[in-house]
Parts: C-alpha cells; sequence; structure tokens
C-alpha cells in the first residue's frame, strides 16, 4: 500500500515538473506575464502558491503523522471523550482554535494583497492612451481602432496591436453571445456579453507575439476562436495604424484583378468588407489588409497562401460549423481569390 | 383660345423664371395681396413668391414654397358648396404623392412607377386626355425604391415639363404635344439609385437629386440644361469639397461647418462613399440672393454607431449659388444623425420680423420636431421651436446652432430604446405645409407618433437596403397619430391644431378665401378655416389621399381644387405592398403604426378636381 | 421498523386501536404491495433509497464514459474522434448527468436511507411523496438521455448560459430538454429535502435531542435546508428559460429589456450552494466513517455542527466568484472575494477535527478510511486552488481555464466521491446484507487515487498556461500536449479504478 | 390500480409513437454544418401555374430535410438578416418586397419554388443571388422563408430572436394555407 502511495507520489511529482517545465513560457501563460497587469497577477499567483502550499504540506504531514505515528497498544476509547480523557480533547482544542484564527488571519491577508491587486490592475484604466473596441462573434473577434477623427478610425480582424509601454482601453461587446475577452500573457479576461459594454486594459511590458482565445463557450467553435496580440515599439505601431488606414490596392496583376471580379460577384461579398471596393458586407470579417495578418480564421491557421486557398475551398472541414460557407468557387476562380487576397498586405 | 392663353400664361412664367433681374424689375406695390399685409408679419420674398396668374406650375406653387394660391372664390361661406367637377382614375394604384400642375388650360399629373405623365385638356368638359407620355422605366427599379414607388411631381418652365423617373432618369416633354425631348440617365438602380423628387427649374437650370439613401448610395444634386438635359454641375453630399463643390464662396455661419474635406474626415474611411445624403426633397429659390436652397438626407446606414462622426454633408440645410452649384452655406441640422431624420422638407422663404427687425428667412418644418427659422443669407440659425412631442432632443443652442441631444434615447446596438418621439419619418416627413400671408400662418400636416428603435449590424449589399435598424412606431402622447398644425412664425407658437386619427402624409394649400385644404390617409378631403381651424367641408375619396392639393383658376374663370387621392408611401405601404402588419416591424415600422389602415382604405390612384357649383 | 409500544397507540384524530390493530393497519399501508405494480409503487424508504442509487450510480458509470470519450479526444492536439458538435453534447451532458442526476440525487439517497434509521423513525416522512420524488428524478433523467441518444442532446454546457442557450442560439428542442430535466430533478430534490427536514425535525425516537443526533443526520438537515434555499432559483431560472424557448417571453432578451446576467445570477445562486448540497453529506460520511475505523469518538462534534452551519450560510453569499469576469462592480466582487475566502474557516476546522480524530485513535487502513484519508488529500488541495480562485485578479486568469476544471474535480470528486465510495464500503453491508472485498477495495481505492491525481493535477498546469475549458480541440505546440496526454492516460487508471468498483459490487 | 400486465401493455402502446417522435427527432436535431451533400443542385426551372406548356415538372420532395431540421432552420433565419432580405420583407411582414408571413405567394410557395426566386430574382424587384450565395444557403433561406407563415414542423422552427421581437415566433405561427398559385400544378406538393 505504502509502495503504491510512494510510486503515485513519484509519478505526480515527476509529472508537475515535466509539465511545469515545459509550460511556463508560452504565447498564451499566465505565468509568463509580458504586461503589468499580467505580471501583477503573476506576482500574485507565486505568492498564493507559496502561503496555500505550505499550508497544504502542513496538513498532509498532519495528516501523515496522524495515521502513522506510533500508539500503545490497547489504548481504545470507552464511551465517550469528554469525561474520559480532558487533556487530549483540551489540547486539541486549543489546537483547533488555534488552527481556526490562523487560518481567518492567512486568508485576511489573502484577502487583502488581492484587493490591492485588483485596485492596481483597475487603476490603469483612466489612463488609457488608445481605445480599442473589441466585438466577439460566433466564432471571430471584430476590431476597431477608435479615433476621434472618424477617418481615423479603422477596422481589423482577429488581430490585436499595441505600442509597447502604453495602456490601451480595450471596449468589449459581444452581438450574439457570452464571449470572454482573455490574453492571458497580458491580462486576465474580461466577458463580452451582449446588452452590455464592458471594459479592461492592457499594458504590455515588452515587445512580442501573444495569444489571446475566447474563454466563455460559445457554441461550435468555441475552440476555434482565437486572436493574435502584437505588442511592438511606438514607432512600428505608428506605421502599421497609418498602413491600415489605406484602402485596399489595386490589382497587380490580371490573375489578381480577375480574383477581384470574382470576389466582388460571388458569395465573398455578400459577407466581407474590401475598402477601396464595392465589398462593404459585416457579416465577415474586414478583408482590406487581410494578407498582413498573422493568421487565418481566428487564429486557426497561421496565415499563408495555401492555408489561404485551404480555408477557402473548404472552411467547413478545417472549422466546422463556422459561419464560413463553402463556396464552390471553381478551381480558377479559387486562384484568383486567393492571389488577391494575397495581394491585400 | 386656349392655346392663347396657354401662350399668355407660358410667357408669364418665362419672365418669373428668367432670373433676379427681370423678377427684380416687377414694382412690390404691383402685388394686391402682400401689400395689404401689414409690416410685422411675415411674407414672402416677392421675387420668389410672385402674384398668382391663376397656373400651377412647379409642386411648391412658388419658389419661397408657400403653397398658397391668391384664388379667393372659393371661401368661409361658400367653401361648403363644394363639389366635384371630374375626376380621372390615373390606372396607378400606387402612392400618389404628386402635385397636379396646371398651365394655360391644361393639367399634367405625373403618376407613381411607372411614372406616366397625363395631360388632361381642362378646357373641354370632362377634362379628356389630350397626351399621354409613357416613359417605360425599368421594372426592376420597383425593387430599390426605400418607400412605394412615389412621384412628387413634375415641373413646367419655358413650354416644357420635367420629371424624374424612379428608375433615375430626368426627362423633358414639350408641354404642348407630349414629345420627348430629352431623356438624362442620373442614378444606377444596382446600386439602388432611383429618383422621385419633383424638379425645380431655376435659371435655365434643371435641378434634381437622387432618392436612395436607405440603400447606401452617395447623394447628389444636380443641375441639368433645361434645353439639352446636359449636366451643368452636380454637386455630392458627401466627400471631398471638390465634389461637394465647396470652394471659395463658402462661408458658413458656424464655425464647425468650417474645415476642408469634412465631407470625408467626418465619416470612418470610405463610409462616406455609401453614406447617403440624399436630396430628394424641396429645393427653393431666392432670386434676389441667387441662392438655391436644399436639403440633405439622412446618412446611411441607419445604425449610427457604424458612422461615428458629424458624417457631413448628410442631414443639413445647403445654399447653393444655382449658375455654379457652389455651396454658399451649410447648417447641419441632424449632425451625426440617430433617427433617418432627412433634412429634405420643404423651405418656406419668408421674410420675417425676428426681435424687431425683417430678416430674410428660411423656415422649416424639420422632421426631428422643430420649426426652424435660419437667415437665409448666412445660415444663422434665428430660432428653433417644437412643434410636435420630442423626447429624443432638447432643444436647440441659438449660439452654437447645435441640436441637444437626449443620451437615454440614443439608438444601441443590441437594445431596444423605448419610446422615441419622433419617429424615424420625424414629426413630419416630405409632406409640405403650405404659408398664408393673409394670416400669417404656416400650415404644418404633421405626425405624432413614436416609436422603439433597436439597431443592428447593417450589411452593405449593392442594390439592396443599408439599414441596420429595426422599428416599430406608434402612436404619440394622446393618441392622435396625426395633426394639422398652423404654426405662427412671429409668436413662435401654435396659433390652433386639429388632431387627425391617421397620420397625416398629404401635403397643405393655402388660399386667398383663408381656407386650408388637406386629406387624410383614410380619404378625406378637408377644408378647414385658415383662421380658426374649423372644419368647414370634407370629401371621401376613393383611396387615402397623400397628394399634394393645388388650386387653380380654370380657363373658364372659375376657381377649382384639385388633388390625387391614391394611398401609400411609406406611411401607406401597408395598403399598396399589402403588407402584414402582425409583423409591427414591416414598412420599417409603419405597419405597426397603421395596422388599421388596410380596414380604412385601399389603394386607387385618382384625381379628384372640385369647383363650386356653376350659378345658372 | 415500526415502533412498538406497550401502551395502547392512541390517535389524536382517530378511535383508540389496540397494539395488534395498530400493527395490523400500519403493515397493510405500508407493506410494498405484490407484483410488478406493487414493485413500482413501493413507499418503502429503504427500497426508494436503494432504487436512488443504483440509479445514480448508472448515471455516474455513462457520465464517466462520456468523461472517458472527452479525454481520448483531448489525448492530443487537433484530434477529430468527435465532431464539434458532439463534443458539446458530450461535456453538456457529462456536467448535466454528474451534477444533476448523480451528486445530488445520490447524496440525497443515503439520506433518504439512512436518516429514518438514524433518527429512529419507521419510515420517512411523506413516503409518497418520497417514490413521487424518485419517479420524477428517473423520468427526468431518462428523457434527457434519451434525447442525448437521440442527436437531441444539450450542448450548451452543464450552467447553459444565456444566450447561448437562449431560443435564438440554441434551435430545436435540445435545450428545452435539459430545462425541463432540471426542473423535474430540482422538483425531486426538493421533495426530498422536505422529508428530511421533517424525518429529523418532527420524528426523531423519544430522547434524541437535536445535540444527540448523527453528524451525518447534521449534514443532511443542512444540506437540506440549503436545498430549499437553492434548488428555486434554478427551476425558476430553467423555468423562465423554457418559456423565453417557448412561448417568446423576454426574461433573458437584453434587447427587449431582459438581461443575459440574470440568468448567471439565478443559475449561481443555486449554483454555488448546490457544491455543498454535495459536500456537506460527504462530510457526515467522513464523519460517520472516521470514529469506526480510528477506533475513536469524532473530536469536536459541536465544532463540525457549527462549521456545517457557517458552511451553510455562507454557501449563499459567495455566487457572485463565478461571475467575476462579467465586468460586475469591483467593490460588490471585493465582498465576494472575502465572503469565498471566509468559507475555508469553517473548511479548515473540519479538516482539523477528522484529522484530529484520527490523531487521537487507533487506525484501522480499511477501505473506507483510505478513501477518508484520500478526500482529505484531495479535498484539502481543492480547497486551497478555491483561495486562489476566490481572489478576483487570479480567477480573472485561472476561471474557465482546465485550473478550474481541476479545482472543482478535487473539490467533488475529492470532497464527495471519494467520502461517497468509502460510505458505500462502509453501508454496503446494512444495504444488501454482504461485505465488499477489502482486497479488491484496495485496488480500487488506489487506482482512482492514482488516476485522479494523474488526470486532474496536470489541468492546473493546462490552465495556467492557457487552455480554456469546454474546447473540443486545441492546436498543437502550445505546451499542452504532454499535460493532456497525462490526464487522459490518469482517466484511463481512473476508470480502471472505477472497473474495480463495480467488479467488487 | 391495474395489472402490471396491463401497465406494460400500455407502456408498450405508449413508447411505440414515442420512439417515432423519437426517431423524427433524430434528424430534426442533426447539426450538418455543410447541408446536403456535395453535387445536389437546384431545381432547373419552376413554374408557377398549370398553364404550362409541356410536361410538368413532376412535383417531387426536393430537400425537404432543410425544412425539417432545426439547425438549417435557424441557418436560414440568421441568413435572412445577414443578406438582407430583412430589409425589404421586414421580419416577413414585407416592406419594399412583399409579406412572406401571408398565405399570398405570388411565384409559389413550394421549397423549389422559393428556391428559384432567390436564385433567379423576380421581375418586380426582387433581386438574383444567383453565385452570390451558395446553394445549401439558399436552401436553408428558403426553407426559414417557410416557417415564416408556418409551413414547417412547429419542432423544428425557430423560436423568438435576441433582437427586437416584432412578431410572434415562427414556431408559434399559425400555419396559413399558401395561396396564390394555381392549383393542380407543381405546387400541390407544398400543400399537404
Amino acid at each position: 500500500m505504502k509502495r503504491a502511495g510512494g510510486l503515485a507520489t513519484a509519478a505526480l511529482t515527476a509529472a508537475a515538473l515535466t509539465v511545469l517545465l515545459t509550460g511556463c513560457e508560452g504565447v498564451q501563460s499566465a505565468l509568463d506575464p509580458a504586461g503589468h497587469q499580467a505580471g501583477r497577477i503573476a506576482g500574485l499567483w507565486w505568492l498564493f502558491l507559496g502561503v496555500l502550499t505550505v499550508i497544504y504540506l502542513l496538513v498532509l504531514a498532519g495528516l501523515l503523522i496522524a495515521a502513522i505515528r506510533p500508539r500503545r497498544r490497547g489504548r481504545l476509547h470507552q464511551g465517550p471523550a469528554f469525561a474520559k480523557e480532558p487533556p487530549i480533547e483540551r489540547r486539541l482544542t486549543r489546537g483547533l482554535t488555534a488552527w481556526a484564527v490562523g487560518t481567518g488571519v492567512i486568508i485576511l491577508t489573502l484577502t487583502g494583497l488581492s484587493y490591492a491587486v485588483d485596485r492596481d490592475v483597475l487603476g490603469l484604466t483612466g489612463r488609457a492612451e488608445l481605445e480599442i473596441e473589441v466585438t466577439a462573434k460566433q466564432w471571430w473577434w471584430q476590431v476597431k481602432y477608435n479615433d476621434p477623427v472618424p477617418s481615423r478610425s479603422f477596422e481589423t480582424a482577429n488581430e490585436i496591436r499595441l505600442p509597447v509601454g502604453v495602456p490601451v482601453r480595450v471596449v468589449l461587446k459581444s452581438q450574439d453571445v457570452i464571449h470572454s475577452f482573455w490574453v492571458p500573457n497580458l491580462h486576465g479576461k474580461t466577458d463580452l456579453i451582449p446588452g452590455r459594454v464592458n471594459e479592461t486594459t492592457l499594458t504590455a511590458d515588452r515587445e512580442g507575439r501573444f495569444r489571446g482565445q475566447c474563454a466563455e463557450f460559445c457554441g461550435f467553435q468555441h475552440a476555434n476562436m482565437a486572436l493574435d496580440v502584437l505588442a511592438m515599439p511606438r514607432d512600428r505601431f505608428d506605421a502599421w495604424r497609418a498602413a491600415q488606414l489605406s484602402s485596399a490596392p489595386a490589382p497587380g496583376d490580371a490573375l489578381q484583378e480577375q480574383g477581384r471580379q470574382v470576389f466582388l460577384s460571388s458569395a465573398c461579398v455578400m459577407c466581407h468588407t474590401i475598402h477601396g471596393t464595392s465589398a462593404a458586407s459585416r457579416v465577415g470579417p474586414d478583408l482590406t489588409h487581410v494578407a498582413g495578418r498573422l493568421s487565418l480564421a481566428a487564429g486557426t491557421l497561421p496565415y499563408n497562401k495555401g492555408n489561404l486557398a485551404g480555408w477557402i475551398a473548404d472552411p467547413q472541414r478545417i472549422k466546422p460549423g463556422t459561419r464560413m460557407p463553402v463556396t464552390g468557387l471553381s478551381p480558377d476562380q479559387l486562384q484568383g481569390v486567393v492571389a488577391y487576397l494575397d495581394s491585400l498586405k | 383660345m386656349a392655346i392663347a392663353r396657354f401662350a399668355g400664361a407660358a410667357l408669364l412664367l418665362a419672365g418669373a423664371m428668367a432670373g433676379p433681374a427681370s423678377a427684380q424689375t416687377g414694382t412690390p406695390s404691383d402685388n394686391v395681396p402682400t401689400a395689404s399685409v401689414p409690416s410685422d408679419k411675415a411674407t414672402p420674398p416677392t421675387a420668389a413668391a410672385p402674384p398668382d396668374d391663376g397656373n400651377w406650375v412647379m409642386p411648391a406653387k412658388n419658389y419661397a414654397s408657400t403653397r398658397y394660391s391668391e384664388q379667393d372664390q372659393i371661401n368661409a361661406t361658400n367653401v361648403h358648396d363644394l363639389q366635384v367637377a371630374f375626376t380621372f382614375s390615373t390606372g396607378i394604384d400606387r402612392g400618389h404623392e404628386a402635385a397636379p400642375l396646371v398651365v394655360g388650360g391644361t393639367m399634367y399629373i405625373v403618376t407613381p412607377f411607372p411614372n406616366r405623365l397625363f395631360a388632361l385638356d381642362l378646357t373641354k368638359p370632362g377634362a379628356p386626355v389630350k397626351w399621354s407620355f409613357d416613359p417605360k422605366p425599368a421594372a426592376s427599379a420597383q425593387g430599390v425604391a426605400c418607400c412605394d414607388y412615389v412621384n412628387r411631381g413634375a415641373a413646367f418652365a419655358d413650354g416644357r415639363l420635367f420629371f424624374n423617373t424612379l428608375d433615375s432618369q430626368t426627362i423633358a416633354v414639350e408641354a404642348e404635344t407630349g414629345h420627348e425631348l430629352w431623356r438624362t440617365q442620373l442614378g444606377d438602380i444596382n446600386k439602388g439609385e432611383t429618383m422621385t423628387m419633383a424638379p425645380l427649374v431655376v435659371k435655365g437650370k434643371v435641378l434634381v437629386g437622387n432618392s436612395g439613401g436607405e440603400f447606401g448610395v452617395r447623394g447628389w444634386l444636380t443641375a441639368l440644361d433645361a434645353a439639352t438635359g446636359k449636366i451643368a454641375w452636380k454637386a455630392y453630399s458627401t466627400g471631398p469639397d471638390a465634389d461637394v463643390l465647396i470652394g471659395p464662396d463658402y462661408q458658413p455661419f458656424y464655425d464647425k461647418e468650417r474645415s476642408t474635406n469634412l465631407g470625408m474626415s467626418s465619416w470612418p474611411p470610405d463610409a462616406w462613399t455609401i453614406g447617403g445624403g440624399t436630396v430628394w426633397g424641396w429645393i427653393s429659390y431666392d432670386p434676389e440672393l441667387n441662392l438655391i436652397y436644399h436639403g440633405t438626407a439622412n446618412p446611411g446606414p441607419w445604425n449610427p454607431e457604424q458612422r461615428p462622426g458629424d458624417n457631413k454633408w448628410t442631414g443639413g440645410i445647403f445654399a447653393r449659388n444655382p449658375d455654379t452649384g457652389q455651396a454658399r452655406w451649410f447648417y447641419q441640422v441632424v449632425p451625426h444623425d440617430l433617427y433617418d431624420h432627412d433634412a429634405v422638407n420643404e423651405l418656406l422663404l419668408l421674410d420675417l420680423p425676428v426681435n424687431g427687425t425683417l430678416r430674410k428667412t428660411v423656415v422649416r418644418p424639420e422632421r426631428n420636431g422643430y420649426v426652424y427659422v435660419l437667415d437665409r443669407a448666412t445660415g444663422e440659425v434665428l430660432s428653433a421651436d417644437p412643434y410636435a412631442a420630442i423626447n429624443s432632443s432638447a432643444g436647440v443652442d441659438l449660439k452654437t446652432g447645435e441640436l441637444t441631444m437626449v443620451e437615454a434615447k440614443a439608438p444601441k446596438m443590441g437594445k431596444v430604446v423605448r419610446d422615441i418621439c419622433p419617429t424615424a419619418p420625424g414629426s413630419k416627413d416630405w409632406n409640405p405645409s403650405a404659408f398664408s400671408p393673409r394670416t400669417g400662418l404656416i400650415y404644418i400636416p404633421h405626425m405624432n407618433l413614436c416609436m422603439d428603435w433597436q439597431s443592428a449590424e447593417a450589411n452593405y449589399i449593392a442594390g439592396t437596403p443599408y439599414i441596420g435598424a429595426e422599428v416599430r412606431m406608434f402612436a404619440g402622447p394622446g393618441g392622435n397619430r396625426g395633426e394639422l398644425s398652423a404654426w405662427d412664425p412671429l409668436k413662435r407658437a401654435k396659433a390652433w391644431s386639429v388632431k387627425e386619427d391617421l397620420p397625416l402624409w398629404s401635403g397643405a394649400l393655402a388660399t386667398a378665401g383663408d381656407l386650408l385644404f388637406y386629406g387624410t390617409m383614410e380619404g378625406w378631403f378637408k377644408a378647414l378655416d385658415a383662421r380658426t381651424g374649423e372644419e368647414l367641408w370634407r370629401f371621401k375619396a376613393g383611396s387615402g389621399i397623400i397628394g399634394q392639393p393645388i388650386a387653380y383658376r380654370g380657363p373658364d374663370g372659375r376657381e377649382y381644387i384639385a388633388v390625387l387621392s391614391g394611398v401609400g408611401g411609406w406611411a401607406g405601404a401597408v395598403v399598396v405592398g399589402d403588407l402584414d402588419p402582425r409583423d409591427s416591424s414591416a414598412a420599417s415600422g409603419w405597419a405597426n403604426a397603421v395596422a388599421d389602415l388596410k380596414q380604412k382604405t385601399t389603394k386607387g390612384g385618382m384625381l379628384y378636381v372640385f369647383a363650386l357649383p356653376q350659378r345658372r | 421498523m415500526s415502533a412498538r409500544s406497550e401502551k395502547p397507540v392512541i390517535r389524536r384524530d382517530g378511535p383508540a386501536l389496540g397494539e395488534a390493530e395498530t400493527h395490523r393497519r400500519l403493515s397493510l399501508s405500508w407493506a410494498t404491495p405484490p407484483g410488478l405494480w406493487g414493485w413500482l409503487s413501493s413507499v418503502d424508504h429503504k427500497q426508494v433509497g436503494r432504487r436512488y442509487i443504483v440509479t445514480a450510480f448508472v448515471f455516474f458509470l455513462l457520465a464517466g464514459l462520456l468523461a472517458l470519450a472527452m479525454r481520448m479526444q483531448l489525448s492530443g492536439p487537433e484530434r477529430t474522434l468527435l465532431s464539434p458538435d458532439r463534443y458539446n453534447q458530450i461535456f453538456t451532458m457529462h456536467g448535466t448527468t454528474m451534477m444533476f442526476l448523480f451528486a445530488v440525487p445520490v447524496m440525497e439517497a443515503f439520506a433518504i436511507f439512512l436518516v429514518p434509521l438514524m433518527v429512529g423513525t419507521r419510515a420517512i416522512a411523506f413516503p409518497r411523496l418520497n417514490a413521487f420524488s424518485y419517479w420524477v428524478y428517473l423520468a427526468g433523467g431518462v428523457m434527457l438521455w434519451v434525447a442525448f441518444i437521440l442527436n437531441a442532446g444539450p450542448d450548451v454546457g452543464w450552467f447553459a448560459y444565456v444566450p447561448l442557450s437562449g431560443p435564438q442560439f440554441s434551435p430545436g428542442k435540445r435545450v428545452d430538454f435539459w430545462a425541463q430535466m432540471i426542473t423535474f430533478t430540482e422538483v425531486a430534490a426538493l421533495a426530498v429535502s422536505v422529508e428530511i427536514i421533517v424525518t429529523v425535525f418532527k420524528q426523531r425516537a423519544p430522547g434524541m435531542s437535536l445535540n444527540r443526533i448523527p453528524l451525518f443526520v447534521w449534514g443532511q438537515l443542512v444540506t437540506s435546508f440549503m436545498v430549499v434555499f437553492a434548488m428555486p432559483a434554478v427551476m425558476v431560472s430553467s423555468s423562465m428559460l423554457i418559456m423565453d424557448r417557448l412561448i417568446g417571453t423576454h426574461f433573458f432578451n437584453p434587447a427587449e429589456g431582459g438581461d443575459a446576467l440574470l440568468w448567471q445570477h439565478l443559475f449561481w445562486f443555486f449554483g454555488h450552494p448546490e457544491v455543498y448540497i454535495i459536500f456537506l453529506p460527504a462530510t457526515g460520511f467522513v464523519s460517520s466513517i472516521l470514529p469506526t475505523f480510528a477506533r475513536r469518538p469524532i473530536f469536536g462534534y459541536t465544532a463540525l455542527v457549527l462549521a456545517l452551519f457557517a458552511t451553510g450560510f455562507l454557501g449563499f453569499g459567495l455566487w457572485v466568484h463565478h461571475m467575476f469576469a462579467t465586468g460586475l462592480p469591483h467593490l460588490g466582487n471585493s465582498f465576494y472575494t472575502a465572503a469565498s475566502m471566509t468559507i475555508a474557516i469553517p473548511s479548515g476546522i473540519q479538516i482539523f477535527c477528522w484529522i484530529a480524530t484520527l490523531w487521537d485513535g487507533r487506525p484501522r487502513f480499511a477501505t473506507p478510511l483510505l478513501f477518508v484519508i484520500g478526500f482529505i488529500v484531495v479535498f484539502v488541495l481543492g480547497g486551497l486552488s478555491g483561495i486562489m480562485l476566490a481572489s478576483v485578479p487570479l480567477d480573472s486568469q485561472a476561471h474557465d481555464t482546465y485550473f478550474v476544471v481541476a479545482h472543482f474535480h478535487y473539490v467533488l470528486i475529492g470532497g464527495a466521491v471519494f467520502p461517497l465510495f468509502g460510505a458505500v464500503y462502509y453501508w454496503f453491508p446494512k444495504f444488501t446484507g454482504r461485505m465488499l472485498s477489502e482486497r479488491a477495495g484496495a485496488w480500487n481505492f488506489w487506482l482512482f487515487f492514482i488516476g485522479f491525481n494523474l488526470t486532474f493535477f496536470p489541468m492546473h498546469i493546462l490552465g495556467l498556461i492557457g487552455m480554456p475549458r469546454r474546447v473540443y480541440s486545441y492546436p498543437a505546440g502550445m505546451g499542452w500536449d504532454g499535460p493532456n496526454l497525462l490526464a487522459s492516460a490518469g482517466a484511463v487508471i481512473l476508470a480502471a479504478g472505477v472497473a474495480t468498483f463495480l467488479g467488487n459490487v | 390500480m391495474s395489472s402490471p400486465f396491463h401497465s406494460a401493455v400500455r407502456t408498450a402502446l405508449l413508447a411505440i409513437p414515442l420512439a417515432g417522435l423519437g426517431l423524427a427527432a433524430c434528424d430534426r436535431e442533426d447539426r450538418e454544418p455543410r447541408g446536403a451533400p456535395v453535387g445536389d443542385s437546384g431545381p432547373a426551372a419552376i413554374t408557377q401555374g398549370s398553364l404550362y406548356a409541356g410536361e410538368p415538372s413532376p412535383p417531387r420532395p426536393s430537400h425537404r430535410e432543410y425544412e425539417n431540421n432545426a439547425y438549417h432552420l435557424s441557418q436560414g433565419k440568421q441568413l435572412y438578416t445577414s443578406f438582407n432580405c430583412n430589409t425589404c420583407h421586414a421580419n416577413g411582414g414585407g416592406g419594399i418586397g412583399p409579406a412572406l408571413m401571408d398565405d399570398k405567394w405570388i411565384y409559389g410557395g413550394t421549397l423549389d419554388n422559393i428556391y428559384a426566386t432567390i436564385v433567379q430574382g423576380r421581375p418586380n424587384g426582387m433581386p438574383s443571388f444567383r453565385n452570390k450565395i451558395p446553394e445549401q444557403q439558399v436552401w436553408q433561406l428558403a426553407a426559414y422563408v417557410r416557417s415564416l407563415s408556418g409551413q414547417t414542423p412547429k419542432a423544428a422552427s425557430p423560436s423568438r430572436n435576441d433582437t427586437l421581437n416584432a412578431k410572434p415566433a415562427e414556431q408559434r405561427m399559425p400555419k396559413e394555407e399558401p395561396k396564390g398559385s394555381s392549383p393542380g400544378g407543381p405546387n400541390l406538393e407544398g400543400r399537404q
């Protein structure tokens, strides 16, 4: 029995270690903070982990000792304990009181710490310099960069880019069901709830590419509803922003031109927008600069021409249940559309 | 005989329209009715409202848009004898919003789609058809007409009739023969561009604008050479200044209208290309200042969250030079319009004492429920007073000209905002009011409706509506859905008003007999005492009336009142489109407001002409 | 079972009857009628209790199979064993079945069987209601599972958040079945709670004052009160959901004046106490088993009872910690943080008392005690991760991730299933008259314990490194492959443990 | 109280129709995002009346699965808004276009008729969506359009939407007997 227990413990420890070593650094990890908020939360996490581990070990030690401590033979209780053995009862009661008080103090401390971090993480909202409006839809993210001058606002999808060190206010809305916006490396999650407007603040501390994912079950493709977050230096961000404001470039060659024609006369135009063309529907993501994005289909596939073609050819294979239909384009048409879309940097 | 009269009338008209030079030569003292009006009353500028010759050559009667006839044979004492002189069926059963025209013994009627033009010979008994003209517009235009296939009338000038067809053509026809002179295709129905407005002819130019603000078109007003149909200029309502014809002449009163390329920068990128601002309403013209005044319709889509910014130059009033189209001033009545409040209603040119000084003003009962008085030379807002129930805005700041919106009533995505007054069609839609210089009152046929509104994400698919809102309308406070208010522009208050069960969608007509005519959607054609509002006479027409009544002097010298019946329009869509009022959002919410209309009237187009019985 | 008394029985509302006549009449009314129909219409609390237990275990096994299917799907990245539609139905059915058709009913079943015996009465109060509750429960469960087998299983999660579960986003009848099942099972639970409360308060044997009733009965009593206060919330909300879906009301439609968050408030007002509804009876198991095998009376009877009360009371004040991410006012959230953490105090007291009992006793490590020790090891870990989740900032990272999955499996399996297995081993002779094999029991325990930890411990890490819950698939290269594979392997061992139990039974 | 035998018989009698219902539910609740198998195609030509030259195209239960399936109907409902059907036809009450929730069918009320109307367009303003809407989605739309007047099974028809509720939900619409296309023609199929 004990050997089995030891084995189990060993297996558990080994498993835990392996996992911890591989997992900590990641593009979607709360333990690898890259932003002010996530950093504070991770700090709190390690603190909680430390304190609670100590408590857990204490309990386990108590249990272990209680189970295996040597006992005098034949000392069995007869009848109610209260009368028979006051000393041990008294000792245990004192222990219980101490234990309860200790628990209370620790809990009070932890509550206070949690509260302090909560305030700190919140406190940044007022100082945001940039406002991004994220609208969740089944199953992708519409991202709007708002600006006091309306013509300097623009829209993208499934991708947020932000300048390093600048607090960014993210306004969160939903158009269908409840989703949750979660970029663990930068901050904890906030829900997007139809009929409500929520807010969160992101402040990236360092450059990098992070991944966010919907964290509230939202139907068929909850699993494939991710977004990329790119933290970049201010100047590169500004350049990117300026480029996003421009309309889509004109087709560069005959194939692209043919693709553009197909796009504008087929099912594509019913759902998508490409600025600078007559396509301006808002069912699906804005494709004005689709080729400049890091991934396709809400973080399902990395962006490249092959994946783009595969996605258009049979979206239902890649993301069953997605709103993007199988359009039945002929191979020629598909080739053209892919060439055209790939030119939209 | 008839020809001679006709020619005389035409000559007279030609003179009136020849421009400010000739208009100014006429001395005001020649003008009997206005001269008799005391100076503390509002009067239309004589140049824009010349003496009545008994004809009716443009839907608004004159450039000042008073819809006032100096015919006084029919008056309060004899109107009860008024009876039908003759009728004429147009054969079309859609909404008849047009005003008949009468020029020297001939009456011209333009029907809704398919936009046939009839000339009726008034000199003969029963007014037989003299000629008719069928422009044969494209049938599919019906699918992109937002609010029934209406047409608001033709315009007559220089022996020619000008009118628009639903499929975006402007056509000139020889008035005498009905021969087509020219036609110009101005818009593309595949993008949702239609034309329903009545043209206005100013100084040899035919001014027309497009409809389709609900289809994501880009609004414009264009001037066509009356002789050839060639485009003289075209002023867009959105986009770069060069397209909007904003140049060195542009001197708006308010600073917020003054910046370069506001027509682009006040929109999200590219949104101005499908941003609406159509010019489908009324145009007035002041020959003295040589300015035309026209409104621009709502920005598209309705859902305001999709178009942050002021959305210039939609929802406002332009003053332009008719020769070049260059803008003189602009005032945005509804910046960042929240409720489909097209600013295209009639613009009455009145010289009005304001704070002791006589100001040249333009008066507009606006969709948002205020009577605006603007200085027509500068665009300054002199006053804006509510004439209907309003809870979506809290008045206009006369210093800045800004309309104060009520935040709680602003449309929201994903939320039904309840009980917004007025509705999307406004306190008053296109149906024009009339002004009588004798009473000094403006007669405003309007509505008393409120609505629930929910914004939704609008998808632009070319040729389909671009709206993004669900609306259901219902009766406003008091339960009456319509009202005719007599507005005193001096006191800035209602003199009297008459409540109507159904919303009013017809124009008003004031006559020198101190009568006021209008029709209701259930088919009553009514005459009120213009001073008291007392109902003196009513007649039940075959179908609901949404047309514009006119008064004219017939070839026999008698006074006639004419009106088209034929329910329809946005308000009557539930009848003409045979909609199902169980769906309260049908016809963009109108079905709910007039769910009982199907029980009260049926469709059918008919001209009614009334006269007093001939004395033997 | 009928308590015989020496004196003639005096009935307040009837004639005085002799002992024999009383006995005859009572036997007539309480006896199980003959035949199939008789069997079906039995109102004997022991028979109903056994049926409840067996039915609940059947549902436990079914839901466990679903869990295995999910673990197979998630054993590696981008597996296509299950379609998203199937997967969503499966995880919904797993959660729903475990919570509504297994955990609560099985605890009530033990109460139905044991409480009357422990307070010394001949039958549970309202025996017909008791039988009714079973049939309603069975109807609800069968309805749900038949729907599931016919491809109309709910697919919106056991929490069925609107608007996803609402009329627009869940077409068809799937959610209707779910919501009706909720109403059925909650009616059953409410009925049983009323019976337990009345039994404990009105039918105790003479001389059994409240401070002498067994801790198990205390646990069931507090639980029953919690059920009475908590279950109506979910019944009301599930009925509101059905009305929204079928007759077009707007309780949860934000557009027309409803609120999507109303559902969450109502659901978690039930949903959090639900955890204690499952856990408190289990503490009753522990407090029954421990003194027996520690061979020492339980330490701190009064403290344990007070802890039960405290837990029962506090359990209603923390539901918002399920909603920290919904953007509720922050000050309010902080209150719920404090309240959620406070619950650690009564739990800590209980743990201390149990360990103290063991400490001072002379334990015999029979299977039931093994399970109790396993319970302490596992449950304390779950409780401590619960303290983390009570903190708003930490919850904002861990909420709706595998960390939470790990946490509540530690709490629920640790806090309820371990004691439950212990209780089965402990009371099996009483239920059936047969002892279970100790050898198989040990195998059962160790397989279950190891399998459990192997399955769920890695999930803590998975959650922290970013894996959200309720995903049917996940991309490769996220660092999630290893822990997931480990968890799936653990699930197999866990299943082996359960299989051993089945074999033993 | 009846005997166990009787109750068993009763249970069995009850179970048979229930099982039938259950089997029907299998298809009704399917969520096949891809729709009908590849290679299916729309109706080549649809006549709306019995006055036609040549042989009538035989009535065929084409793509019934779309209108018996809750998922397809709800997809159709979503597309109805996405593709701006609602901006002309409102929530079925009509506006620019005719009402769809009443009993009048100008161009025929069978699934095939509606498919043809969407794909081909109609002369008085209905645009043609040929090549613009993938075939499967047209079927979904057509099925949804039929649900507006209660032509689809109540158990599969959509319920109220989460937006402004302008009219009773499709599942609560009374079934309208389609009128407006001549009897004897292929429309009989839609009249059962």
